[in-house]
């Protein structure tokens, strides 16, 4: 065990990989000597050699193409996006070629090694362009599976099983717990499951999901939430694609009610596959419809960030709403 | 790391803009359309066996192609596409290979997966969609993909094959393999931003792939001339750091040899190489189009002339390799096959049910599970609206019970 | 009046248009001479010149960033992507620039005049790359607007309204009826309003809701139902974002219960966002969970397509469902 | 429309492979580091006005780098970005222009736009996103914006200006206006798929736009070598049907010459042109970057010893237009002007909450009105959590009330 913040346990679990599976590679813009523009890969190249840990030119289309290619042949890539907002040019390499290799050639062909890397979220005084929550546009895509950690445990046993699993994986760090988030880290290889809801807390009254930093924003609405007598549970989904439907239904046919909160734009994010979901199966234990707490329709902003934040208070207001239904 | 520019190498004081190129490079090219060499041209080091696998090639696509435009206008199939005139560019290239280098194919290379050897049940199974295509009847017509013959499966968005290329060559030179990759595109799908990032990672990387242009003047209707400005696509391979050749796309034995030297960089000397091999798409872009929209027919005869079918048989009668009977007696063994293998997988069951499911993830997911419940189940609520699927279904189910 | 299918519904809207205003320009694969893979504008080319209706290289990020450029201007671009399943290159320039292009500039610089046309959906033997319906993935992206037209009558109108609404909007064409749908259209100009659903059939029992191709789905189940004495209420989206909520939530207190259907994938797809949102507005007054009856979450098929689509028979078992919940 | 390829233009039975290019385009460059001409350059020709302010712009940005860098390091502003070293690319391509010439910039042009005179305050407010801020506090620091100076709102994803500005050059020809647009971008970004769609349409369509490549020898860590093999970004030019030159990106008279020839060209003939501009970042990437990780200090000294606005005054200096003592009373002029402006902007309130849900669209739809009344609700129920908009939403209430 180590105390490590978030960015040194996905340093952690990408040393471990490369020194167990010499076809581990890792690649993106200034990811080699540099180690990447938050140090995420720093030293690997050190370690590993310019071939298993580079530079590539700046063109995430082309990362995404090439790391498709690598997946193919048999290599373990793992590609980094620099920020998540730069992810779209390569949005159709991830949409009609990672996610459909496998069932368009009939399994002749797979990326299933491939895992993608990509920092996101708010927090950050970033603006339109360094903050966004892209996931919910990947949950559209069957072939694809998604994950978002929360802390640097998390971040380090899921990372090591995304790399592992034979799926292709978009794995979301929310940047703004980078440096913030500190805990204890094994310093072993280990996975956590995927597809796998985590329950942080127990309670009666409210079930309260979200995943990656805006856990911290349940967790404290749910404390503030007891000071006032209500009893949240709390839940990280971990897994968006495909995400543990028998956790939050099991949670909710106990609560009857259920928060969910995330920082995308409440219009299509995931909280309404969650909520049409849920409502179709728990519709008789609903005591109160199920509510979002998002951000709103708008693109990220910058001097009114703390105004966009669905943040711990928003929450609060959500589950007095919910429980004074 | 550091800043390796020249910048002092060369200073001029006169704003002299350098003038874009309309033709500078050349076209390699061999054999004159009767079958004789060029004086001084010499011909590349064939054998008689792969001479006459590559002209068998040329015949089996031929049939292949004729009777599926056909089927199409039948109605027995839905699509289909002919690479008619463009037979000598795939398949030549693919014949200067190793079996072991990795092919990535736009969609008009069925040239190279025949000479593979992917068998023309293969190919029906395929354009059947039926359950014995190794595709398992998920894509159109003529997306092919062999894993075996390492052909990699046809993708229809454009340009996408060609970082993957990129990648997949990094994967040979980083498992040491002695590979390369080809990959073929069009010149229309070159204009992607796709082929950009292709082409520069592989030449700053420095990976062993072949990235060979098909230019046959039309992008569905859309003329060269409408898709770039600049001397075609070999005008900028200098410039992403690749060795550039420009080919005659009907000279088969031009096309092979500039494909052999163009390996011997790749896999040696880790050089990517960009061939571009100047043909003409002689039919339809594809059964769904009609060229008479976009170009005349005289343009369309004037191309028929250079066929590169025509051209390298000529040169194998020159040879002593072939006569025209022999000719005429493949061609009508090659028709039979076809149409045989055409009885056969139409006869053939479409895929289960649960290859609808399956392979969209290793295994299934609880959702997709529930899905594919959700279905069996409506199914047999309603086999009459389901008749590819309700017997087989119900008979599986009454054989469990 | 005349008869047209929904081609010419289409291309007599783009006639209409650059005949009224100079600015208006179409252009993408194929558009020009030929008149476009689907003929939507044929001799368009020959009426207004090569420069205002032009093919581009082959290269969809590059027509929507020059669409956007040409917006900018001040000219009012049409462009066409030749099929949706193609406009996943173009996603960067969409989603990073279209949509935010008023909001990051303060309204300094805008793109409102930009309408992007392209063919979508299944039903033609497309198998995975011919057949795709990713609005979904647009409605998570403000700053856009988002249209399906069901008829030629609808086409014309709401395509003309889309190139003179002040916002970015997305127009996607039902490739299926392109032909298969006939029926009067007015030769004059004419717009229908964005942003309003329209209800095609009154009903007390279920409310259906659809756009585009999937409307024949969900009226051929409505008369399925009728046979069985279920009365059911459709509706026809027309516009997904901003979406209509007044019309469905009025329809769905009225009937207490709701189906949506979509032909894209169930995760994700736009019918979660209606069904998020419905849960929570009209809770008290649904008698059943609000149900979704898509595509499944896998790659477009070809050889099983029919067991893909989300038909009148699927349909019609969910109003069953509903009903007797 | 056909297909107008020259096949038989010319032939060659030899397959000779062309070379990459490493480099080969001269570099053109009137101004020695003393300020005087090389022999047989010639000075454009440009007034002492003009001079004088290109000069005035550079002493500007320097003033408002160095201490918006400070502020920066002070914890006054989240972020920063520099030009140092580069200020003679863009504010001297810009001074060639005319002023109805629209710009699509990058990041690090803010010498182009404090050449066409947007304000200290202008610059000011943007960088603290205060209410007077153009684009309403949406974007982080120097993503500035002006229609009024045609200067196009910068926007983070890289080379999406690209294909942009060739789109909206095609605007200018289509109204018949005598116009060009110049787009800047580093050569990172031309490495993005943006880059190529942008260049080929520009050279098909024939508008006119004016590429110019900031070749500053990095993209954050990444040095171009890693970037691009080939003739940097100048090479890849003629190959778009595009004119082409490359200039010395630290010679001010250079680069306005350079640009003054381009313009002519784009605007009397509708002919596309790419300038690369090889120059270097002196300073850091960004505020949040820090070079001593991926390059020398020695490096950074040679270039420095070739710092663009030195090479200027001096030779302004030798035209008798300009003295050190002026000099130096100037920059101190603008350390104040900065230093005043800065107070003023950090006073000025945030934007209003309206402006959250405004511009999403030219009006709010009903969901917008919806959340920010939702938004308005939550934030007077809990003020102390928002201190920048509370107090304004009370005291609109009350005055409402
Ligand atoms: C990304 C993408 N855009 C558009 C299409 C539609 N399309 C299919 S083939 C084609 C023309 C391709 O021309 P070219 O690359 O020259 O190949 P050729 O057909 O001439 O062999 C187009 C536009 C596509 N398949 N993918
Ligand atoms: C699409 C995209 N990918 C990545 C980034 C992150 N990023 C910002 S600046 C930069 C380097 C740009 O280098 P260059 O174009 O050479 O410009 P310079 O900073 O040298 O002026 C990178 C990678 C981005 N802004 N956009
Ligand atoms: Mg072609
Ligand atoms: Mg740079």
């Amino acid at each position: 065990m180590s105390q490590m913040n978030l960015l040194q346990a996905i340093n952690s679990a990408l040393d471990t990989a490369m020194k167990q599976d010499e076809r581990v590679l890792c690649f993106g813009e200034d990811v080699g000597a540099f180690g990447g523009v938050f140090r995420a890969t720093s030293h690997l190249q050190e370690k590993y050699g310019k071939h298993r840990c580079f530079n590539t030119p700046l063109t995430e289309q082309g990362i995404i193409g090439f790391a498709n290619g690598l997946a193919t042949q048999g290599q373990v890539p793992v590609a980094e996006i620099q920020f998540a907002d730069y992810i779209f040019p390569a949005f159709d390499q991830i949409v009609n070629e990672t996610a459909k290799y496998r069932y368009r050639s009939g399994n002749e062909f797979n990326v299933g090694s491939l895992t993608i890397r990509t920092p996101y979220g708010g927090g950050i005084h970033g603006g339109l362009y360094h903050s966004q929550s892209p996931e919910a546009y990947f949950t559209h895509t069957p072939g694809l599976k998604v994950v978002v950690p929360r802390n640097p445990e998390q971040a380090k046993g899921l990372l090591l099983a995304s790399i592992r699993d034979d799926n292709p994986v978009l794995f979301f760090e929310p940047k703004k717990l980078y440096r913030a988030a500190v805990g204890e880290v094994p310093d072993e290889d280990y996975t956590l499951p995927l597809g796998q809801a985590e329950v942080l807390r127990e309670g009666t009254d409210v079930t309260l999901v979200a995943w990656g930093a805006q856990v911290q924003a349940i967790e404290k609405a749910a404390e503030l939430a007891a000071e006032a007598g209500i009893s949240c549970e709390v839940i990280d989904l971990r897994t968006l694609l495909p995400w543990d439907h028998d956790t939050l239904a099991t949670s909710l046919k106990k609560t009857g009610r259920l928060i969910i909160n995330h920082e995308a734009p409440r219009t299509s994010g995931f909280g309404a596959e969650l909520a049409a979901s849920l409502q179709e199966s728990c519709f008789l234990y609903l005591e109160s419809p199920i509510l979002r707490v998002t951000g709103w329709d708008t693109p990220f902003p910058l001097a009114l960030e703390k105004e966009y934040f669905p943040n711990e208070l928003r929450t609060l207001d959500a589950i007095k709403a919910s429980v004074g239904y | 790391m550091s800043d390796l520019r020249n910048l002092d190498v060369e200073l001029v004081h006169q704003p002299a803009f350098l003038d874009p190129v309309t033709s500078v490079i050349p076209t390699f090219r061999l054999l004159q359309q009767d079958g004789t060499l060029y004086p001084g041209a010499q011909a590349p080091d064939m054998s008689q066996e792969l001479a006459l696998k590559i002209h068998d090639t040329f015949l089996f696509i031929r049939a292949l192609d004729e009777r599926m435009l056909a089927s199409q206008r039948q109605g027995r199939i839905s699509f289909y596409m002919t690479q008619t005139g463009e037979e000598a560019s795939d398949t030549c290239s693919a014949a200067a290979l190793d079996a072991g280098d990795v092919i990535f194919a736009q969609y008009r290379e069925q040239g190279a997966l025949a000479f593979r050897g992917f068998s023309v049940d293969q190919f029906m199974n395929q354009i059947f969609s039926n359950h014995k295509d190794l595709g398992k009847g998920r894509q159109m017509p003529i997306h092919y993909g062999s894993r075996e013959l390492n052909y990699v499966t046809i993708s229809s968005p454009l340009g996408t094959q060609i970082p993957q290329a990129t990648g997949y060559a990094f994967g040979f030179r980083q498992s040491q393999q002695k590979q390369c990759v080809i990959c073929y595109f069009g010149e229309g799908a070159a204009s992607e931003g796709d082929f950009h990032a292709g082409l520069n990672m592989a030449g700053v990387l420095k990976v062993p792939v072949i990235f060979f242009c098909r230019n046959n003047g039309y992008a569905i209707s859309t003329p060269v001339h409408e898709q770039l400005a600049g001397d075609g696509v070999a005008g900028r391979g200098p410039g992403y750091g690749l060795k550039t050749l420009r080919v005659d796309g009907n000279d088969a034995l031009a096309v092979y040899e500039a494909t052999r030297l163009a390996r011997q960089m790749a896999v040696e000397e880790h050089q990517p190489v960009l061939i571009e091999s100047m043909t003409y798409r002689l039919g339809a872009h594809s059964s769904s189009d009609d060229p008479s929209g976009y170009r005349s027919r005289k343009e369309e005869d004037q191309w028929r002339d250079k066929d590169p079918v025509a051209r390298f048989r000529n040169w194998l009668i020159k040879q002593g390799w072939w006569t025209d009977a022999q000719d005429q007696a493949r061609q009508a063994e090659h028709r039979k096959a076809v149409a045989d293998a055409m009885k056969r997988a139409e006869k053939l069951d479409s895929p289960p049910l649960e290859d609808l499911f399956s392979d969209v993830y290793d295994l299934l997911p609880w959702h997709l599970q529930q899905q594919q419940q959700q279905a069996r189940e409506h199914i047999l609520r309603h086999p009459q609206a389901y008749p590819a699927t309700a017997p087989r279904l119900k008979a599986a189910g009454e054989g469990k019970a």
